[in-house]
């Protein structure tokens, strides 16, 4: 009766492996995430105003630009070939320069037509694509730019508290300046948000509030205050507070 | 013992065999009143989908409740469906440790009870949560969330209550099962042959297997008794432990059980009285078992009466206000129409068993046990409804009365419990054939 | 391999066989019965079933189970609610009780199941009687042993049908 | 912030301005609108595009809020400045100008005119009637077709009474085209008025500065709800209420039913309708025969007839309270009369505004705490006997061209005018109205006007304070400035030489560069002081001191033949105008249908208030029909039992019963007017809304009449505290420090600077509403409608209870704001299976929307009942979806929700603070109820800062907390109620249950 002996050895093994299984598995949740964390903690981030690191142009083309876009694979064809790695890398333009406001407004901020116009009345005004941009702009509507990060309604994300967290940008939305066609490239699931603000040993958010009562007396004037994100690292250094808060209430309401 | 006071004559003792016949000849080709019964509960069970669909596609406002009164009959259903579930253990258990042998016809029918009420009762949860489609959030499993449920919840304490008497219901109802599965085996050829082949595992009675068989059946008789109680109690403390006034008591816990028992015991009466008669069963359930069945019946009556005695004893001491005028409002505000069926139907009617002759009449009994039933859903309606109606800011009250949709849900739950039933009495013994045997072999030795 | 099947009818009949069988020596009888028969597993000498051993360690699996679940998945991500610790034990152990019973109720099934080889086939002296009303004893011929001596005996014990070469 | 939603509105507002139609930009808003709706229930349906600026504007960070401070003038009896909150282009909350006296309050009506701009029943453009009905028409033809009938001669532009420099413009224009303008105002003042020509000779509305007085008699007057300034009045009355600084004021109320303000009176004067002049010239004798100086002397003889009595008896009334009154007025330092509102504006309305007069003038309040600060600020309006008699020429076929813009006479005034009749008479109607209300209706031409905020306006508050009004939005609809309208019209007539503007907002700047140039020499460029008016909502002017406070009496005042109406034989009916409809322009507002009254309770329909002891012969009960008849007409209403009325009085609610008008208010109730024969007051030619003769028949049937409260008093619970003036303790009895225990408790993370908490004065709680109306418009909140309401389903998170509190006379009424109270030890949320329901580290019971799975079992255990569940999925048909505050999740069916604080704004704050490198500092959050309050009597804070004012606050000897003795440990510390009248021996009055549903 073998079969049977088989039978039952297994479903004895699971049933005493469950509880070790799980108890390996919990405990181990915040570790793994801890230790993701852990290494972007110690990776040290460039101050968010610095240049992005100059690389040597590659020598593209605009039409070149264009058709990387298009035969891009990942990520939605947008409805002007807007190639990323192009204007970053080749016209060393900085993220702030198109998407500047984003530190002062819960939500990132995307370019005005009229700033791809103050370019690109001059500039390759000749390609096909500016044209039908220049298209847009003359008959007054906006470019239906193809949505490519989404949170659902029920999430509220600051991205200025994270900007001036000296969280960068490429943190969340990857080397854009090495995307020809902008991808997702997180998945924005909640686990994936703790895999931040969760920093096992480091303490949570209202330990940064105590801190600030004790290190960050309010100043007399606002001219005194701490220059917009700055503090947040400090704490992180001396203190080990964490980058934000785990609670709830933080993003759900 | 009990097995000695079977007043059945000797000689009228079905042999060994004529208990394998009897008891499996109802295993046939079912009567057209058969079929339709079932296609009632279909057409039962059908309407009351079609209602919870409606309510899940519109929301809950589909329901009655409102904004004091959050749960009505969907929860009520529920406790009263759980309440029914635990005859089916403690007569098999509870009974079966105590030795008392009267248990041995009705255990089978009283454990396919329980499954088939568990069943029913745990559509319930199911059914009253404002957002069905994510009932998974209940379960815990490792998520992207890192989040699990709150094990401080009675919620979660009853899901887990409830889904081990489930479990440990059906292994001791399967466990009976299997030597008369193994009989139907060998009776049968065929397809059927087959089929009970597979479910019987194999089974040959060999007495080695017998002993293991045996342990296991003291030991789940021996955990279940236990959890039978633990299970109403968790169930008891869905409200307990919440502060609405009328439900804040620690009485709440023994109240329930034998509230369970009662309500558990009635249903009993009220299946085997017809099962008895459409199968011909009369040899095997006797009126010695309905007599004892009457006497539990009336013992635990007398313990329900006592305890809403004992609730408005403890709020008229406790001289607290809102306790007072929350009694004061039970018996005698909107609801004290549901409050007087309850008393009339758990403690009035029953007490008429105090008679040998009403206990030993079939009929009588069989009224009894329909009242009891009936009593003992109003009484879960009357803690429920009347407790949140009016609880402590005066200026909140509100009263609720069910809508349709809970109706047909509430009907449907019965026809889905039939429905199981039928099946079950159609495919598979209604009574233990082993044990049967067990005891009219006994009674030969005595008789020789 | 060949033995003898004896049929009986009562279980007395049955029980005397079986002792004087084991008296002659026969160890390995298998004896079918169609009800629970305490007698006979007295008779043949059965004195406890492992089965509780199963028991017991389900019990325990499923309480250290529950406890881990509650108490891990708390400090997973610890969230207050009413004051109450993270570790909130009292509660915890509601679930821990119904995981206990849950685990030993289960484990013990196992148990039968693997005690009594089961599911598995039909042996080849098992007759469909024995889910009736016959008792059944089965004698394997041991080596040089006197099958007539055998059969003699459970004739006188009382069987009403036996079987050779089985 | 969910990008999907704001980026999508936001940027099509600008795409709008830009050039793109406005049909466009209105589908993607409603677009987004949509999906804000769809959130918390599974992944949200927004667009996926990104619509980018065209050109991004200035001021604008997009996702962020800006205010644009504006004055708002149609919501109530009072012009409004206020800050409009706008979000990517839309309006999403109104707030008051805090930079005014009054803060950032506003009144429930002010904030509801959200609802009134996203009316999804607005004219949508202009329309034509034309054989087969009304059809869509273009503006040209309209205009070309109003210029030819205005032409035509014999015009009548009828508008509300016009502020600042819209007035000006009315005048030049009826000049200009040869017509006729009237402005009107329904709830009107012209009795006061016409009291104050008589008494001083003088056209003037006083200053009532009740803030400095100790005994304030009011005789009739709403001043708390809809009469002349309640949100200004209500600031005042907490002021001279507030206990402990100085002596609480007394307020004596006299009149036959207890308004909004009369349930807050110490002492009620159940004077029956009509005698409140007599008893008013009674107490004035008395005072004068106790003072007997200079100002005894003057009115002696015109006093003398009125003894105490004889008043007494004519007014139902015992003598000895009357006798008591006197005497506490005598004695009081600075007393005020307050006149009779609207609710006793009877056949004598100046009789009884001239006998109130004659009271403050005896003792002494003109000129100490009534104050005439020279040319009034208020509009004047011509009287209701003037639309009468313009209902009489235009049946009698005198009127060509009436143009009707922004006023309802079809239904504001008395159907036994048969001003709807006298309208068909009319050649040519023209309605500039935004709605298609009952007069509008009735127009051959609808040149639909824009709603006030989408308008320019200006507007003087106070003599030395000249409001301007800006749009703060792009038009919802198709429709046009109304004076830009008119302008138009003028042009097509042949009068445009008469006006150099192009458009108003041209007139408007012109007129400014007049004030402009009367600045001393200095003063900024007109431009930048332009830009700083609309950036402040206003200037400050430069005028001259207040020279004469107290103008004599005239002789024609001293020696006036006053009189009084005869008690009729069964019933005298009162009408008044409520907070929520006022006069009838609130009612198809969701909000304010289903704003539970004040008074009442109810919600989306008229009743009939009766005392008990009337209802009781009758067997007639609450929501039972009972029949009201008078010669003009007759309605059969749902009653309501009501303890604050005379036994001989029917008093009945004005606003509803629209024909026309809208959806929401379309067929609701009934029309208090229909009751009333429309006799003006001979004197001023105000129109008598109380005295009527009325009988009253129960008709045995069952009516629905859906009260949102349970049971009208709290059984002994100790749940709303009216205590004696001499009872007010020391400290405060068993006091649990919430800053010290919070380890204990874990009221909040012990580590955490922050324990939010709230501390709310009932003494100063009016019961208003406007803290209500302000949570809808900041959280979200649906609105159900009556059925639903009936079942218990209704969504507010935050309610005003009303309860009766017995006094050893009678009783008083203590509003109970009830709100999540955020317990330290909360029972909701230990219950909750998926922790939807937990405690977060600043002390707030948070509520996850999105993993709520609706057991429902939190708000069962909640002792407060305030946690609200969405019984299904509630729609807000476009364009009201606009209004959605993107800070705030919209909830979905099956998910429980209630009052967190405002989290959002919390959250908003922290970060602010964050981002400089502090803490909140105290003040710096104020929750959207706080915020609106026109008494302040909820102020919100950390109670871990003991430096506080909510600290301090709830550490204060009146406080206490609702049901304590449960532990919950509430975050919310209610300060007792405190009364001039002696409380009986038991505290708790056990009056009335009235009890909901039994």
């Amino acid at each position: 009766m073998t079969p049977s002996r088989r039978l039952i050895a297994a479903a004895v093994i699971v049933a005493v492996c469950l509880p070790l299984a799980l108890i390996v598995f919990v405990s181990g949740a915040p570790d793994a995430t801890g230790q993701q964390a852990a290494a972007t903690g110690e990776q040290q981030l460039p101050v968010r105003l610095d240049p992005i690191k100059p690389r040597t142009p590659t020598g593209m083309t605009a039409d070149e630009a264009i058709a990387a876009h298009e035969n891009a694979t990942e990520g939605p064809e947008q409805p002007i070939p807007f190639n990323h790695r192009f204007h970053t890398q080749e016209l060393r333009m900085q993220c702030e320069y198109c998407h500047g406001g984003s530190d002062r407004s819960p939500i990132a901020v995307m370019p005005a037509l009229d700033l791809c116009m103050g370019c690109h009345r001059i500039v390759g005004a000749n390609l096909e694509p500016i044209q039908r941009l220049r298209g847009y702009y003359d008959s007054g509507e906006p470019v239906p730019w193809e949505r490519v990060y989404k949170l659902p309604e029920f999430v509220q994300f600051p991205h200025r508290a994270h900007l001036r967290s000296q969280v960068e940008c490429e943190e969340c939305h990857g080397k854009v300046e090495e995307m020809d066609r902008v991808y997702k490239f997180s998945s924005l699931k909640m686990g994936w948000c703790l895999d931040c603000h969760w920093q096992p040993g480091e303490d949570t958010d209202v330990a940064t509030d105590r801190l600030l009562t004790e290190q960050f007396p309010p100043p007399e004037t606002p001219d005194e205050r701490q220059p917009i994100g700055l503090y947040p690292r400090r704490l992180n250094e001396h203190y080990g507070a964490n980058r934000g808060p785990i609670d709830c209430s933080a993003c759900h309401y | 013992m009990a097995t000695a006071e079977i007043e059945v004559p000797t000689q009228e003792l079905p042999s060994l065999a004529d208990a394998n016949r009897d008891i499996s000849r109802p295993i046939s080709t079912p009567y057209r009143r058969y079929w339709l019964l079932l296609g009632i509960c279909g057409v039962l069970i059908a309407a009351a989908g079609v209602a919870w669909a409606l309510q899940i596609r519109d929301g809950m406002g589909r329901a009655g409740i409102n904004n004091p009164v959050n749960w009505g009959v969907y929860i009520v259903t529920f406790v009263f469906w759980v309440g029914i579930a635990h005859s089916g253990t403690l007569i098999s258990a509870v009974l079966y440790l105590v030795r008392s042998g009267w248990r041995t016809t009705i255990n089978r029918t009283a454990e396919a009870m329980t499954i088939f009420a568990v069943m029913t009762a745990g559509l319930f949860p199911l059914i009253h949560l404002g957002r069905v489609w994510y009932f998974y959030y209940l379960v815990p499993y490792p998520s992207t969330r890192l989040l699990w449920p709150n094990f401080r919840s009675p919620l979660v304490w009853d899901m887990f209550a409830i889904g081990t008497y489930f479990t440990i219901s059906l292994v001791f109802w399967y466990l009976g099962l299997i030597p008369d599965l193994a009989g139907l085996r060998d009776k049968f050829t065929g397809l059927k042959k087959r089929l009970y082949g597979v479910f019987s595992l194999g089974w040959q009675g060999t007495v080695k297997d017998w002993s293991h068989y045996r342990r296991l059946y003291l030991y789940l008789a021996g955990i279940a008794t236990p959890l039978v109680l633990s299970v109403h109690s968790v169930v008891s403390w869905d409200f307990a432990m919440g502060i609405v006034p009328g439900w804040h008591s620690t009485i709440f816990a023994p109240y329930f059980v034998a509230g369970a028992i009662f309500s558990g015991i009635a249903m009993v009466i009220t299946i085997t009285i017809p099962l008895r008669w459409a199968f011909g069963l009369d040899r095997y359930i006797t009126k010695y078992h309905f007599d004892n069945m009457a006497k539990l019946l009336l013992f635990t009556s007398l313990i329900v009466g006592y305890s809403y005695g004992m609730e408005y004893f403890l709020a008229w001491y406790s001289a607290d206000p809102i306790e007072m005028q929350s009694f004061l409002w039970r018996g005698t505000g909107f609801y004290a129409g549901p409050f007087w069926i309850m008393v009339f139907c758990n403690v009035v009617v029953p007490m008429s068993l105090w008679f040998k002759a009403t206990r030993n009449s079939l009929k009588a009994l069989f009224v009894i046990s329909v009242f009891v039933n009936i009593g003992m859903w109003y009484e879960r309606f009357v803690i429920i409804v009347t407790s949140l109606a009016h609880e402590f800011d005066p200026s909140a009250w509100h009263v609720y009365t069910p809508s349709l949709t809970e109706l047909t849900i509430l009907v449907g739950s019965f026809a889905w419990f039939f429905f199981w039933f039928l099946l079950f009495a159609k495919t598979l013994p209604t009574i233990s054939i082993a044990e049967v045997k067990e005891h009219l072999a006994h009674e030969h030795e005595h008789g020789h | 391999m060949s033995g003898i099947l004896a049929q009986f009818e009562t279980l007395g009949a049955t029980k005397t066989a079986i002792e004087r069988l084991r008296a002659e020596g026969h160890s390995d009888l298998d004896v079918y019965s169609p009800f629970p028969a305490p007698e006979l597993e007295q008779a043949l000498g059965i004195v406890s079933s492992p089965v509780r051993r199963w028991a017991l360690i389900g019990g325990i699996t499923g309480f250290l189970t529950a406890a881990g679940l509650t108490g891990l998945t708390a400090l997973a991500y610890p969230l207050v609610t009413q004051g109450k610790p993270i570790l909130s034990w009292p509660a915890y152990f509601v679930i821990m009780f119904e995981m206990t019973i849950l685990f030993t109720g289960l484990f013990g099934f196992l148990g039968v199941l693997h005690h009594t080889r089961k599911p598995g086939r039909l042996s080849p002296q098992y007759r469909t009687t024995f889910s009736v009303d016959r008792f059944g004893v089965y004698v394997p011929a041991a080596a040089g042993a006197d099958q007539r001596g055998v059969e003699s005996l459970v004739r006188d014990a009382g069987a009403v049908e036996v079987e050779v070469g089985v | 912030m969910n990008d999907g939603d704001v980026e999508h509105s936001g940027n099509e507002t600008t795409a709008t301005a830009e050039g793109t139609t406005r049909r466009e930009f209105l589908k993607v808003l409603g677009v987004a609108g949509a999906g804000a709706a769809a959130a918390a229930c599974g992944p949200p349906d927004t667009g996926d595009k990104l619509i980018p600026y065209l050109i991004p504007p200035d001021d604008i960070v997009p996702g962020t809020s800006v205010s644009y401070a504006t004055l708002l003038t149609g919501a109530g009896p009072e012009p409004l400045a206020i800050h409009a909150q706008v979000r990517d282009g839309r309006v999403i909350k109104l707030e008051g100008n805090p930079s005014r006296p009054t803060g950032g309050a506003l009144s429930a009506l002010a904030h509801s005119s959200l609802q009134d701009l996203y009316d999804p029943d607005r004219v949508p453009g202009p329309r034509q009637r034309t054989a087969n009905g009304l059809v869509d028409a273009t503006w040209e033809d309209g205009i070309a077709a109003a210029g030819a009938a205005v032409a035509g001669g014999s015009t009548v532009l009828l508008t509300p009474p016009a502020v600042g420099s819209a007035a000006r413009f009315y005048q030049e224009w009826a000049a200009a085209v040869g017509a006729t303008w009237m402005p009107w105002e329904p709830l009107g003042l012209e009795a006061l008025r016409t009291a104050h020509g008589i008494a001083f000779g003088i056209d003037a509305i006083p200053t009532y500065e009740i803030n400095s007085s100790d005994h304030i008699v009011c005789f009739g007057a709403d001043f708390l709800g809809t009469w002349l300034a309640p949100v200004e009045m209500g600031a005042r009355f907490a002021a001279a209420r507030m206990p402990g600084h100085g002596v609480q004021a007394r307020f004596s109320f006299v009149g036959p039913r207890l308004s909004l303000s009369g349930l807050k009176a110490d002492e009620w004067i159940p004077a029956r309708a009509g005698t409140e002049v007599l008893v008013a010239l009674a107490l004035a004798r008395e005072i004068a025969s106790r003072k007997a100086d200079g100002r005894a002397a003057r009115v002696e003889s015109v006093l003398d007839p009125f003894t105490l009595d004889s008043v007494a008896e004519a007014a139902g009334i015992e003598a000895e309270k009357l006798r008591r009154l006197a005497d506490q007025v005598a004695t009081a330092k600075a007393p005020i009369a307050l006149p009779p509102g609207i609710a006793a504006q009877g056949p004598v309305a100046t009789d009884m505004h001239l006998a109130v007069i004659l009271l403050n003038y005896v003792c002494g309040a003109i000129g100490s705490t009534v104050k005439f600060d020279g040319e009034t600020v208020r509009p004047r309006h011509v009287p209701f006997a003037a639309i009468a008699d313009l209902g009489r020429r235009m049946s009698a076929g005198e009127i060509q061209t009436l143009i009707v813009a922004g006023v309802n006479p079809a239904y504001a005034t008395p159907a036994s005018l048969g001003f709807a009749e006298a309208l068909s008479k009319v050649p040519n109607v023209i309605s500039l109205s935004p709605h298609a209300d009952e007069t509008t209706s009735a127009a051959g031409w609808i040149l639909p006007s824009h709603h006030e905020l989408e308008s320019w306006g200006d507007g003087l508050l106070s003599r030395d304070y000249m409001a301007l009004a800006q749009p703060v939005m792009q038009p919802v609809f198709d429709t046009r400035q109304r004076e830009d309208i008119l302008l138009q019209i003028a042009t097509a007539a042949g009068a445009a030489d008469s006006f150099q503007a192009a458009d108003y907002s041209g007139y408007l700047q012109g007129v400014w560069r007049e004030l402009h140039d009367r600045l001393p020499a200095g003063a900024p460029g007109f431009d930048d002081w332009w830009y700083q008016a609309l950036a402040d909502g206003g200037v400050s002017l430069a005028v001259p001191p207040v020279t004469d406070v107290a103008p004599p009496l005239t002789a024609a005042a001293a020696n006036y033949s006053f009189r009084a109406t005869a008690a009729p034989a069964d019933f005298s009916l009162i009408t008044y105008p409520t907070v929520q409809f006022y006069d009838g322009r609130g009612a198809n507002r969701p909000w304010m249908q289903e704003f539970p009254d004040a008074v009442t309770k109810a919600v989306w329909n008229a009743w009939v208030e009766l005392h008990p002891e009337t209802a009781g012969p009758l067997g007639v009960e609450t929501g039972d029909l009972v029949q009201v008849r008078t010669e003009a007409g007759s309605v059969t209403a749902p009653a309501y039992v009501y303890r604050g009325i005379r036994p001989d009085t029917l008093a009945v609610p004005l606003g509803q019963g629209h024909a026309a008008y809208g959806r929401t208010a379309a067929g609701r109730g009934f029309n208090a007017l229909d009751l009333l024969d429309g006799t003006p007051d001979q004197r001023s030619g105000a129109l008598a809304y109380a005295g009527a003769a009325a009988t009253l028949t129960a008709t045995g049937q069952r009516g629905k009449l859906v009260i949102m409260q349970g049971s009208d008093v709290d059984l002994g619970r100790e749940i709303a505290e009216l205590i004696n003036i001499d009872d007010v303790p020391d400290a405060m009895e068993h006091e649990i420090d919430l800053t010290t225990l919070v380890e204990a408790a874990y009221d909040s993370d012990p580590r955490s600077p922050y324990r939010w908490g709230m501390a709310i004065d009932l003494n100063a709680c009016t019961g208003c509403g406007a803290c209500v109306t302000a949570c809808y418009s900041e959280n979200n909140l649906p609105v159900v409608g009556e059925d639903l309401c009936d079942q218990g389903r209704e969504m507010s998170w935050l309610q005003i209870m009303r309860y009766y509190e017995d006094t050893e006379e009678g009783f008083q009424a203590v509003h109970f704001p009830t709100l999540c109270q955020q317990c330290g030890d909360a029972p909701c949320e230990p219950v909750c299976p998926v922790y939807a329901a937990y405690h977060t580290p600043e002390g707030l019971n948070g509520q996850v929307y999105n993993r709520c799975v609706g057991t429902r079992y939190c708000a069962n255990n909640c002792p407060y009942k305030v946690r609200r569940f969405n019984w299904f999925t509630y729609e807000r048909p476009y364009p009201l979806n606009l209004q959605l505050n993107p800070d705030v999740t919209v909830r979905s069916k099956g998910v429980m929700e209630k009052c967190t604080f405002c989290v959002q704004r919390i959250n908003r704050a922290k970060l602010d603070a964050k981002d400089e490198g502090r803490l909140v500092a105290d003040g710096e959050i104020q929750t959207a109820c706080m915020q609106s309050c026109p008494t302040q009597a909820i102020t919100f804070g950390n109670l871990k800062d003991p430096a506080s004012r909510v600290s301090r606050m709830a550490k204060g000897a009146r406080g206490y907390r609702m049901l304590d003795e449960l532990n919950t440990r509430p975050a919310v510390t209610y300060l007792k109620s405190v009364t001039h009248a002696a409380m009986p021996e038991s505290e708790h009055g056990h009056g009335g249950d009235s009890e909901h549903g039994d």
